[in-house]
């Protein structure tokens, strides 16, 4: 069968087959790969290619395909599609807004807010400070841009991915 | 297996792996405990492993962790005749410390006149001088007004620190350039101790640069016998929060130790100080100068450091200079052996500055094998609080020597699996790999003069594999959902061509 | 972090834990690893860690870990310059050894010669009787015929021990107690070493009554350089397999130690012995006598005992004398602290006569704290498979006096939980608690002799709280199935009634 | 809600209700108990009762309503019915009868066997010996009888739970 993963906006064609029970033969950027494939529980995977022996764990997303893999401290996001599917999906899919909404990453104290409505703001300049598990932490800009909405006020708690602000494209 | 026990039983007011470490030691000394938690801390794993546990009160430590009148009151109902405050929390309180003695529970830690003084720093700057250590060089009173700091800065000299009296944790501490800046942050410092320790006092103190903080584990018990197990150095700093240490220091010969040693047993002797504590000094790492900076009276964050290089148990010795039995040591038993690192696991994202995160743990793998100990607060399946400190863990590890115990370190950190949650286990592995780290060539300024903290876009070898991995996976499961073949999922089928070598390299 | 590596890339030619030890040792040297396995050990922890891995046959042991054709060339093609054995399969056959030198890869163990001499019981008791060193009294040659062996017994004395010369691990032994049955007894001893070792030789010796089993590490290097790291202490045996073992052993004073450790470096050095091994010796308890038991030419499963008393890395120090390196220890350098004991996890039931269990791993929770080392080859979701040795884990821990350690150990093994399979973890449990042990007053014949084995029908203090954890867990699943109510997974309501103090104690 | 519990064959009838989220008040034998009750995963419980705290894991197991519960090294088997269904399954049930099947508890070779088919066996007699993991197993008759159907030979390996011979009631 063969799918599209997508990892770090880069799409992957893949082709895979079994050739015995837990032994598979993939195609993945011209080269092929004999995997050894073995599940002790669900999420805890034992790889060993080419005789290089990996362990991965991963999970499937609530969200749908997007596969939370974790190898040696890395840890990476894929989509994963098959490749009918994802031809039918990608007709289907509009394309994403610029503009950047500012969560609160946990809860805390809005400590100090450092823009106003309407300010132009540079990638990484700090928007405001939150006080958190006893720690001072900025909150960056993500882009460049404009202060659209702003809703922290200063000295007032903010509970984790309440809205502080939002970001829009310049011009 | 101790006729009597050294008491009926202990109530350890506090949360989280110092927490376990206690009740641990409780256990050893077949001691039964009691465990007290906030709403929010119902799933932690010291509400599990003490024998008794009750809720003292909402989240904020300020109704629940901090409430020394519940906290007596549970200790009182269920029994109990010690409470151990471990660090943080209540455990440099005096007023606690009397109020435990008040209604005749032994706190264990050291005599309330000991935490008074050594609790403000110009009290305790003033026992060291009279006890010829040498200081940071700064004021020996608070400060009065803006024409008394104008006039003390120009005497010690610029750059200069405006520091809280009654301060610690980094809280209430202004670093100053300029004289035309002084007043201004001489405000802000009053201003964020008052809103931290409800005090304004503060003082001034030169800065030293690029200081290494090394300091001395010091323990004394109820009939003036003190001695000191060496030193740690906690230089690896961010935020004034120590996140590595390591004993011994690299900076430290046999000369500065016996000076240190010596200087930390007369400052302790001289507050008559009956427990573990901790004297912390700034030294210059050319020259080996060193400054008295604080006392901590309570058992240290770092102490497992002291325990692997000295084979110690400073808890338990706590425990028992605290029933009132003699310290178990004379200063000639105390020696180092081999080398001990210490590295935090917080619930940190040390990819965005070190950013603290609450969640889930999902999965969770320790390391073992030699020379590691796991001092934890984690589980499976726990939910971690966004309230509280986000130390999550410790990792210990000991070597014969400084070299192994890196190359240990890097080892047993590999071993780690923490899912669900970022922590400061990336940081620790890159710190381990830091060639100025592994030459002993650092001090306080460590974090941002010579790391390179950002590292979200490191390459990462392995994203083949996860390519391959997530393929298969959603293979499987389409065929399964197919009925097409039925997956085997503990195949045990031999890779006839596991032989080829692959030519990549894995980390 | 060495700039020229020992080794290439290493071998391990071993599964389970011991694979695990040495895979970390290898790792700490910053030297990648090949795992071997057979088709049953595909889901084997040794398989994950190691940087390579590749399957060698079929389940039984003959035809995968004993398969040294294979071996060497999974070495060759991956490019090993090393194998480390391990202990058990290929660890003490001389013949590998020799192959691997021919191949020009190093065997990380001794030379063949004293693996082949060693391995000959008959040999070994020549070699230790021209060191001077006391024997287990009996005969220097193996038995020819029914009339010498009444004769060679008549000299000895009843009762007598037949033993196999070339066997190892409890086979071809047999304990004779009357002239009358010692003909058959000798047969069967015979047919039993034919079937284990494929050599039907055998030999008498006296039968120590009640001994304690004391061995001593020792280690040479390649220049004839040869210590020893004291003594253990491994008399809780159960089928002459090891379950506890202990440094430094009750028996044992200094005297004692020094003729013990003597006595093993001089036959070590009489075989000009180069790498770890353990001179066993059978000690009676009262008189402090001694005698040569056997010698064993591998890394000893128990060694972790000896690293934390001594504080050194043998699994290490092996590869670095394997390749070439001198011995970083003198005698006068080594030196006890502490106490340590060593609890076998083994997947046995101890409620029934310690069968062997085989089964998967459903959940784990391993000890940490101080003093606690884990080494083990379980993960959450392992099926243990029947084939090997029922070697789980092995929990060491250490702490400054015997009392403490046993404390320790008893606190450390109460943290293990292990789902899904049967363990030893209960017996070590009872044995931590018996008083004879505790008291230091056991020999190899304690588990038969002086502990409750059956403990099955044992009081079980907690049915109470297990009937409320199911009516609780019952009444949820049947409200959420109803949908009368949502049952709150995480609820954080504090128990009011928490004060009511209850009469019963926990365990 | 009402339910019965079976525990080493004996029988509790416990009373269970919830008095707020998390906590329940539970009757059993005469004492009213509270229960602060906490899921931390599935399997893994954590109960506060009167103070006294307690790790549970506690699995259903796949043949239906009997619980496997282990606290603090000690495993429990109970069996939970509410009390109303549990009636009614009682009118239902059937006698067991006193034949012994012996199976393999674990795979291995049988080394020895002990007993012909007729033979009268006393409870504890050694009926065969198993070779499995390395060492050598006795397998002992469960109570005393006949030997039925004898299915293992020597030298010939067998697989876990494989039925090796039956003990059935003497006369």
């Amino acid at each position: 069968m063969a799918y599209i993963v997508t990892c770090n906006e880069e799409e992957w064609h893949i082709g895979v087959e079994e050739c015995h029970p837990g032994l598979y033969v993939v195609h993945l950027g011209g080269k092929e790969y004999l995997v050894d494939y073995h599940e002790s529980r669900d999420n805890l995977l034992s790889l060993i290619i080419n005789g290089r022996s990996y362990e991965v764990d991963l999970d499937l997303s609530d969200k749908g395909e997007v596969y939370q893999v974790d190898i040696q401290g890395d840890h990476f996001e894929l989509d994963v599609m098959e490749e009918k599917r994802k031809k039918l999906a990608s007709k289907l899919s509009a394309g994403l807004s610029g503009r950047q909404e500012i969560t609160a990453p946990m809860s805390g104290n809005v400590c100090k807010v450092l823009v106003k409505e309407g300010d132009l703001v540079e990638s990484g300049q700090v928007l405001m400070i939150l006080e958190a598990m006893k720690m001072m932490n900025e909150l960056k800009a993500p882009v460049a841009g404009v202060i659209g909405s702003l809703k922290a006020t200063e000295g007032v708690p903010v509970a984790t991915n309440e809205l502080l602000c939002v970001v829009e494209p310049a011009g | 297996m101790p006729a009597d026990k050294l008491f009926q039983k202990v109530l350890i007011a506090n949360r989280g792996e110092i927490a376990i470490r206690i009740i641990r030691a409780c256990q050893e000394l077949q001691i039964p405990t009691v465990a007290v938690y906030s709403e929010a801390d119902r799933a932690s794993l010291h509400v599990r492993v003490a024998d008794e546990a009750y809720c003292i009160g909402p989240a904020p430590a300020s109704r629940s962790y901090l409430r020394t009148d519940t906290i007596i009151e549970v200790a009182k109902k269920s029994g109990c005749d010690a409470i151990h405050p471990g660090y943080g929390f209540l455990s440099e309180t005096a007023e606690f410390a009397e109020l435990c003695a008040a209604e005749g529970i032994t706190f264990i830690g050291p005599n309330p006149g000991a935490i008074r003084i050594m609790g403000n720093k110009i009290e305790a700057r003033k026992v060291a001088a009279a006890q010829d250590v040498p200081l940071v060089p700064g004021m020996l009173a608070e400060l009065r007004d803006d024409e008394d700091a104008q006039q003390a800065a120009a005497e010690i000299g610029y750059p200069i620190m405006v520091k809280a009296v009654h301060g610690f944790g980094g809280k209430g501490m202004r670093r100053v350039e300029r004289p035309e800046d002084l007043a201004r942050l001489v405000r802000a410092a009053r201003s964020e101790s008052f809103n931290c320790f409800g005090r304004k006092a503060v003082y001034l103190e030169r800065c030293i640069e690029r200081p290494r903080h090394i300091e001395i584990q010091i323990f004394g018990d109820g009939n003036g016998h003190v001695v000191h197990f060496m030193e740690r150095e906690c230089s690896i700093q961010h935020r004034h929060q120590k996140m590595i240490e390591e004993a011994p220091s690299t900076i430290v010969d046999d000369e500065l130790r016996g000076k240190l040693g010596e200087a930390a047993v007369r400052i302790a002797r001289a507050v008559g100080y009956d427990s573990a504590g901790t004297v912390e000094f700034l030294v210059n790492g050319t020259t080996k100068e060193f400054f008295f900076l604080e006392m901590n009276t309570r058992l240290a964050v770092e102490h497992p450091v002291t325990e692997a290089v000295t084979g110690t148990d400073l808890c338990k010795e706590m425990i028992r200079v605290a029933a009132g039995l003699p310290l178990a040591f004379l200063q000639k038993d105390i020696a180092f052996r081999g080398h001990a690192i210490e590295c935090h696991i917080h619930a940190e994202n040390p990819d965005h500055d070190f950013f603290p995160i609450a969640g889930r743990i999902e999965g969770l793998r320790t390391p073992g094998g030699p020379g590691v100990r796991d001092d934890s607060g984690m589980y499976e399946g726990l939910d971690v609080p966004p309230y509280y400190d986000p130390h999550l863990a410790k990792l210990v590890v000991w070597a014969g020597t400084r070299e192994r115990c890196i190359s240990r370190t890097r080892r047993a950190l590999s071993e780690y699996f923490v899912k669900g949650i970022k922590t400061t286990i990336p940081f620790c592995e890159r710190v381990m790999q830091n060639e100025h780290f592994i030459e002993g060539d650092y001090d306080t300024t460590f974090i941002d003069s010579r790391f390179d903290r950002e590292n979200a876009a490191r390459e990462k070898p392995h994203q083949e594999v996860a390519l391959l991995a997530v393929v298969i996976k959603a293979f499987r499961s389409d065929k399964a959902k197919l009925g097409k073949s039925t997956p085997v999922p503990g195949g045990t089928t031999q890779a006839d061509s596991g032989w080829k070598m692959s030519g990549r390299i894995k980390r």
